[in-house]
């Protein structure tokens, strides 16, 4: 509460990652869209993250006001909080996970998986959720819950390592991971996840933001979701563009950057949009509930959605 | 005298449970930030009752022990060599003590590339963290034995092995339990933390998947069951072997 | 036969004001089966002398020859009772006193019968089972004896092992003492303040000077034994002793 | 000899190079695995050119500093009551031994959620590493101080809080040092593995980027890094007190 | 006046295999500026009985008046010189010395006079700036009766003070003790195994029994001052004082 007071009302407080499939605050940062949608008195802090988890954490303690996370962390936030922490403001990108098949492994479908050793990022977050559903769809259970299939949760660049020394025999995997898994270690791409989605998309990031901040900030919601709309446009006009912008900003703040191909490929893979695929959440929550991700009260959704009349209805009775 | 012992400590407990539950229900902070005895309590019971919580445990516990043996067998030996030849420990003395500078958990990135996904790595990770805690403290306990013994046993015709079994390790005894103890803390620490970015089975896994989804009571009922164990294992383990030094020495 | 020389032994220490010079061109030749009384004033270099000749500290000039070979290090033909006795906590008395017999690789049984004699010969059969820490002082300082006598050196070098003891029990080590040597023929190294206790035991008296310290005189004495502390015969040597003593402790003052 | 000890230590570590680079060129292991003292040495020259290396170091020192100032003065303080007042080592003092083997980054998901993204989480995460090793060793400093001591410092008048400062704190001294290394070893991987977790500035971070960006190179460069700082606070600072303390005693 | 009441003193203690008592039922009456020497064997509970009196150690009956009060803790009027000297190596000799006075609030320079005069008295001087583990074993012994001597406390309790020092230190503070006593009208307890010693310092020497211990006498020693060792009107109280002795000594065999 003591860093809630302290922040300036023109201090907006952002989080995302370094990483492709946050393209709009990256792109729309770096080329000063957001700036200047807010004017000089307003200063943007940029909060670099790299799991959906801490970013939640980091929300509860009050030290960001906005953040670009997955549907995981989205709504586990906001469940964990009682509902009334989290709110999801717009989508920020859909698609961009991909099922990697190592090259000496024989998966050639779903009937190989048994016995098989299959990697997904941390527990809870979208491709953990996908991959155990899928499973489940195809009556296979993991290893650790009495089934064939050995799932093992562990972070990106682990992957890439454990991948290289050929020690799993495939991933579920967002990009660009997936893409470099494919043009660096020879992945073979087995199916896009899209494919396995109503009108082949689904919500991959999301721009959420803190409760108490947005009812507090009305005008300030309206102007970043303005600039993230312009962002999005202007993303999608230049994609060329986009993608040095994004190696700079990678060479700037982790003093490294993936090459050109994989950064067009990741890319292409991914749809950066302002559409949040409502459905593809709800269906997510009912997914990670199934899984026991939800906890075992039950839970409703009710709430997570901003809602722009009565968030200003709020906004004005304050 | 024994009964009122354990009587003070099961009070203390209690008061700090009831501290807790009070602070909690004040309502000052959430429960996502700062959840209540009860709500810990909770997941404590259902993650006992089906057996994942002992699952973890035995996990756990099974490369600490792996671990820590062998930490042990290689702190002492080296130990004893830095601190009786100088330049072993000018030159490996002063390596021990960089590598000593190293958070266990820097070296899962390396455990994953060596060893892949298994016990191995994590057992690497957990041995490493603790060798040269017990290492530098047996290099302290045998440097601050007093002189006089060494000689009186030198003089006595006690040398190399000898003098180091029956000499050097027993009069540097208090100082390496002390060095077990950390060499412990160390290992625990370190199996644990491999296990929170290895995520594969153990209590850091179940730590680690409490954080992901978010869920504090999780991460604390976990963490709770960490120092447990670690209560447990000093006060039935280490405080016993303590004691009976301390009052061999007539330290007490 | 010579079987100890010290030759031109030279020590100095660091303080921290100042180096001081503590022996400065010992010399003194021990025959086999001599029994030397080492007296000086206090702290005038009486142990360091001690812990040279064991090879527990080196001298920086001059040379220990144990059987004409220079000693470099420790050896269990040399073996030092120290003045705060260094008895090992870790072990039981009995335990403590077998040590030497249990590095030179001796059964258990022998060990046994060893040390169950010496034990009984210093007063300590019922604290056989003891730790050290549950002794007085006195007691500690017999253990430390045995513990020496049980390995059966050539030379043996003591550091005022009778101060802590009751008058009584010293009487009796002072008769025994010379049973032993005159059984074994050992070679002694016997440092005391006690002019009567070096005059009953030594073949002769090395008087040290002040510091920096040199033997002022060695005198020997031949009276027939066992010696006893109260005979009468001792008090001309005693004297003797004294008389070399006293202007040096003047000195030192 | 001071030079004889440089020239074998340099010649000590000249070899440790020279052999890490033969393993690396025989091509056992490819570099992404196992790369070569030259790669190493060609990110740690890079990242010193454009200073985030140094102010990498800065960050990282300046949260240790506080973070271990203030583990030094609470465990100090509480490991002297502990020792001293057996009630206080029965209540607090057992909690105290749970809470220490709780690995540091157990505590980062509740820094983040009690302190933010900030220098006050890593700070709190870096003292909490090391405040009970400071406790322990402290504890056991006092309770191993020679009886004798504490009887004629007692006999003497001295009382209370003079007890503490003239005898128990300096007749515990030589453990305390060794407490104070360890708290500080605690300390220092606390805060690198804090900044691995936050990813918020200091060499933590840089050592996560590398490991994010799978380059080995930058990982171990980094940890080069962290095990020199490590030997330099060692050398420069530990070392001196404590051969002081050592030749003081007599112990040497 | 009675300064200090000893009371049916019982003390044990727990070894390995049996439990060994110690004091068994100690009583004695000191006067005010009383200087008592204890004496009896080796291990037959001096020591213990001391540190009882100086409130290091509880007794498992009876009772030590100090001035009538009942003695429950330590207290800077019964100040303690250690068998084992227990100086502390973190120290210089000269700090050592003036611990006390640190404790008792005296500021710096006053110290300094003190302790000066105190070190001059054991020939110390020199080693003012010395660590205590640069001191030969009887320089030790030195600075921990100066430390005491420094309190000025009423009752002076010595363990064995003199055991380590050459002939000629101790006649010299045998000397200069009874001056010091005789000044300041201390009450002293002093163990000792030396009869002459005893004979020397004591207005009363209490004689131990053998172990489970008692006093079994207390002999008052009336001659003029200062007495010294060789003074031949001694003798008769010394073979008094053995006389005791000896059977006590001869049972603890
Ligand atoms: N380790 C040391 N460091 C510095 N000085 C020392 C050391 N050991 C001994 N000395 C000094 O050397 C001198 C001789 O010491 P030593 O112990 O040999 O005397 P000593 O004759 O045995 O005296 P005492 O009769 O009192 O035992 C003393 O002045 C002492 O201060
Ligand atoms: N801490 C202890 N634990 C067990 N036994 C002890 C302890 N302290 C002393 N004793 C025993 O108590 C008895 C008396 O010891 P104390 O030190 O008082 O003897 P003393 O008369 O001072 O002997 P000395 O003349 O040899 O110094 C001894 O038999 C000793 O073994
Ligand atoms: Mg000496
Ligand atoms: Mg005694």
């Amino acid at each position: 509460s003591e860093t809630n007071k302290q922040t300036s009302e023109n201090t907006i407080r952002v989080a995302f990652f370094p990483n492709i499939g946050h393209a709009i605050p990256i792109v729309g940062l770096e080329r000063g869209i957001f700036e200047d949608n807010f004017g000089n008195s307003t200063t943007i802090e940029r909060k670099l993250f790299d799991s959906g988890p801490q970013v939640i954490e980091t929300l509860f303690a009050k030290s960001i006001d906005l953040a670009y996370v997955g549907p995981g962390p989205a709504i586990n936030g906001f469940l964990k909080s009682e509902n009334h922490d989290v709110v999801i403001l717009s989508g920020a990108a859909t698609g961009g996970a991909s099922f990697i098949v190592h090259p000496n492994s024989q998966i050639n479908s779903v009937d190989d998986f048994a016995g098989k050793r299959i990697a997904a990022p941390q527990i809870g977050n979208s491709q953990d959720v996908s991959l155990r559903n899928y499973l489940s769809e195809n009556g296979l259970k993991p290893y650790q819950k009495g089934g064939t299939v050995i799932v093992l949760n562990i972070p990106n660049p682990d992957i890439y390592t454990l991948f290289t020394k050929g020690e799993i025999d495939a991933a579920w995997i967002p990009e660009p991971w997936a893409t470099i898994l494919v043009q660096e270690l020879n992945g073979k791409r087995l199916f896009y996840e899209e494919e396995l989605w109503p009108e082949n998309k689904f919500a991959s990031v999301l721009l959420i933001g803190r409760q108490e901040y947005v009812v507090a900030n009305p005008e300030v919601v309206v102007t970043w979701l303005e600039s993230h709309q312009q962002t999005v446009n202007w993303i999608n006009d230049h994609p060329q563009e986009t993608r040095i912008i994004f190696n700079q900003f990678m060479q700037n703040t982790l003093g490294q950057t993936l090459s050109d191909s994989v950064v067009d490929e990741a890319l292409g893979n991914l749809v950066i949009t302002t559409d949040s695929v409502n459905d593809s959440i709800y269906t997510f929550a009912q997914r990670a509930d199934s899984l026991g991700y939800l906890g075992r009260d039950g839970y409703t959704l009710d709430g997570i959605f901003f809602d722009k009349t009565t968030n200003e209805s709020l906004g004005g009775n304050n | 005298m024994k009964k009122n012992i354990l009587a003070k400590k099961i009070m203390f407990y209690i008061i700090l449970v009831i501290i807790w539950q009070v602070i909690s229900m004040s309502d000052i902070l959430p429960s996502n930030v700062f959840p209540s005895p009860y709500e810990v309590g909770e997941v404590l019971m259902y993650s006992a009752a089906d057996g994942s919580l002992f699952f973890g445990i035995g996990t756990t516990l099974m490369r600490l022990v792996v671990g820590l043996t062998i930490a042990i067998a290689i702190g002492v030996v080296l130990g004893i060599f830095m601190a009786r030849v100088e330049t072993v420990n000018q030159t490996i003395g002063s390596l021990v003590l960089g590598l000593q500078s190293i958070p266990s958990i820097a070296w899962v990135p390396l455990a994953l590339l060596w060893f892949g996904l298994n016990d191995v790595g994590i057992i690497f990770v957990t041995a490493i963290g603790a060798v040269f805690a017990v290492t530098i403290n047996t290099y302290t306990g045998v440097k601050n034995i007093d002189p006089h013994y060494v000689e009186a046993a030198r003089n006595m015709g006690a040398k190399g092995t000898q003098l180091i079994t029956n000499v050097l390790i027993p009069a540097a005894f208090p100082y390496m339990i002390s060095g077990f103890k950390q060499g412990w803390a160390f290992a625990w620490r370190g199996v644990i933390g491999a296990e929170m970015l290895f995520s594969f089975l153990g209590l850091g896994f179940l730590l680690n998947v409490g954080r992901q989804l978010n869920d504090v009571s999780q991460v604390i009922a976990i963490m709770v069951v960490i120092m447990i164990i670690g209560m447990a294992v000093d006060g039935f383990i280490f405080k016993k072997i303590e004691n009976k030094v301390m009052s061999r020495w007539g330290l007490r | 036969m010579v079987k100890l020389e010290i030759k031109g032994i030279v020590k100095s220490f660091k303080h921290e004001s100042h180096k001081l010079m503590a022996l400065d061109g010992v010399d003194l030749k021990v025959e086999d089966g001599d029994f030397v009384c080492l007296v000086g004033p206090s702290g005038c270099g009486k142990s360091t002398l001690l812990r040279i000749v064991a090879g527990l500290e080196t001298s920086d000039e001059g040379q220990v020859l144990f059987d004409g070979k220079p000693v470099t290090t420790t050896g269990p033909e040399r073996i030092m009772v120290f003045q705060e006795g260094a008895l090992f906590p870790w072990l039981k008395v009995q335990d403590n006193v077998e040590f030497g017999l249990k590095m030179a690789g001796i059964p258990k049984e022998e060990r046994n019968q060893i040390s169950k004699r010496y034990l009984d010969m210093m007063q300590l059969t019922k604290f056989a089972d003891s730790f050290t820490y549950q002794l007085s002082t006195g007691m500690k300082q017999r253990v430390a004896i045995a513990r020496a006598l049980v390995m059966d050196p050539d030379v043996l070098l003591m550091d005022e092992p009778f101060a802590s003891l009751d008058a009584q029990t010293r009487d009796l080590l002072l008769v025994e003492m010379q049973l032993i040597w005159e059984k074994t023929k050992k070679t002694i190294l016997f440092v005391t303040h006690n002019v009567a206790e070096a005059s009953v035991l030594g073949t002769k008296v090395a008087v040290f000077s002040n510091r920096p310290s040199k033997i002022k005189r060695l005198i020997p004495i031949d009276f027939k034994r066992p010696r006893l502390v109260e005979d009468e015969n001792l008090l001309g040597v005693q004297k003797e002793i004294l008389s070399e003593l006293r202007p040096e402790v003047k000195k030192s003052r």
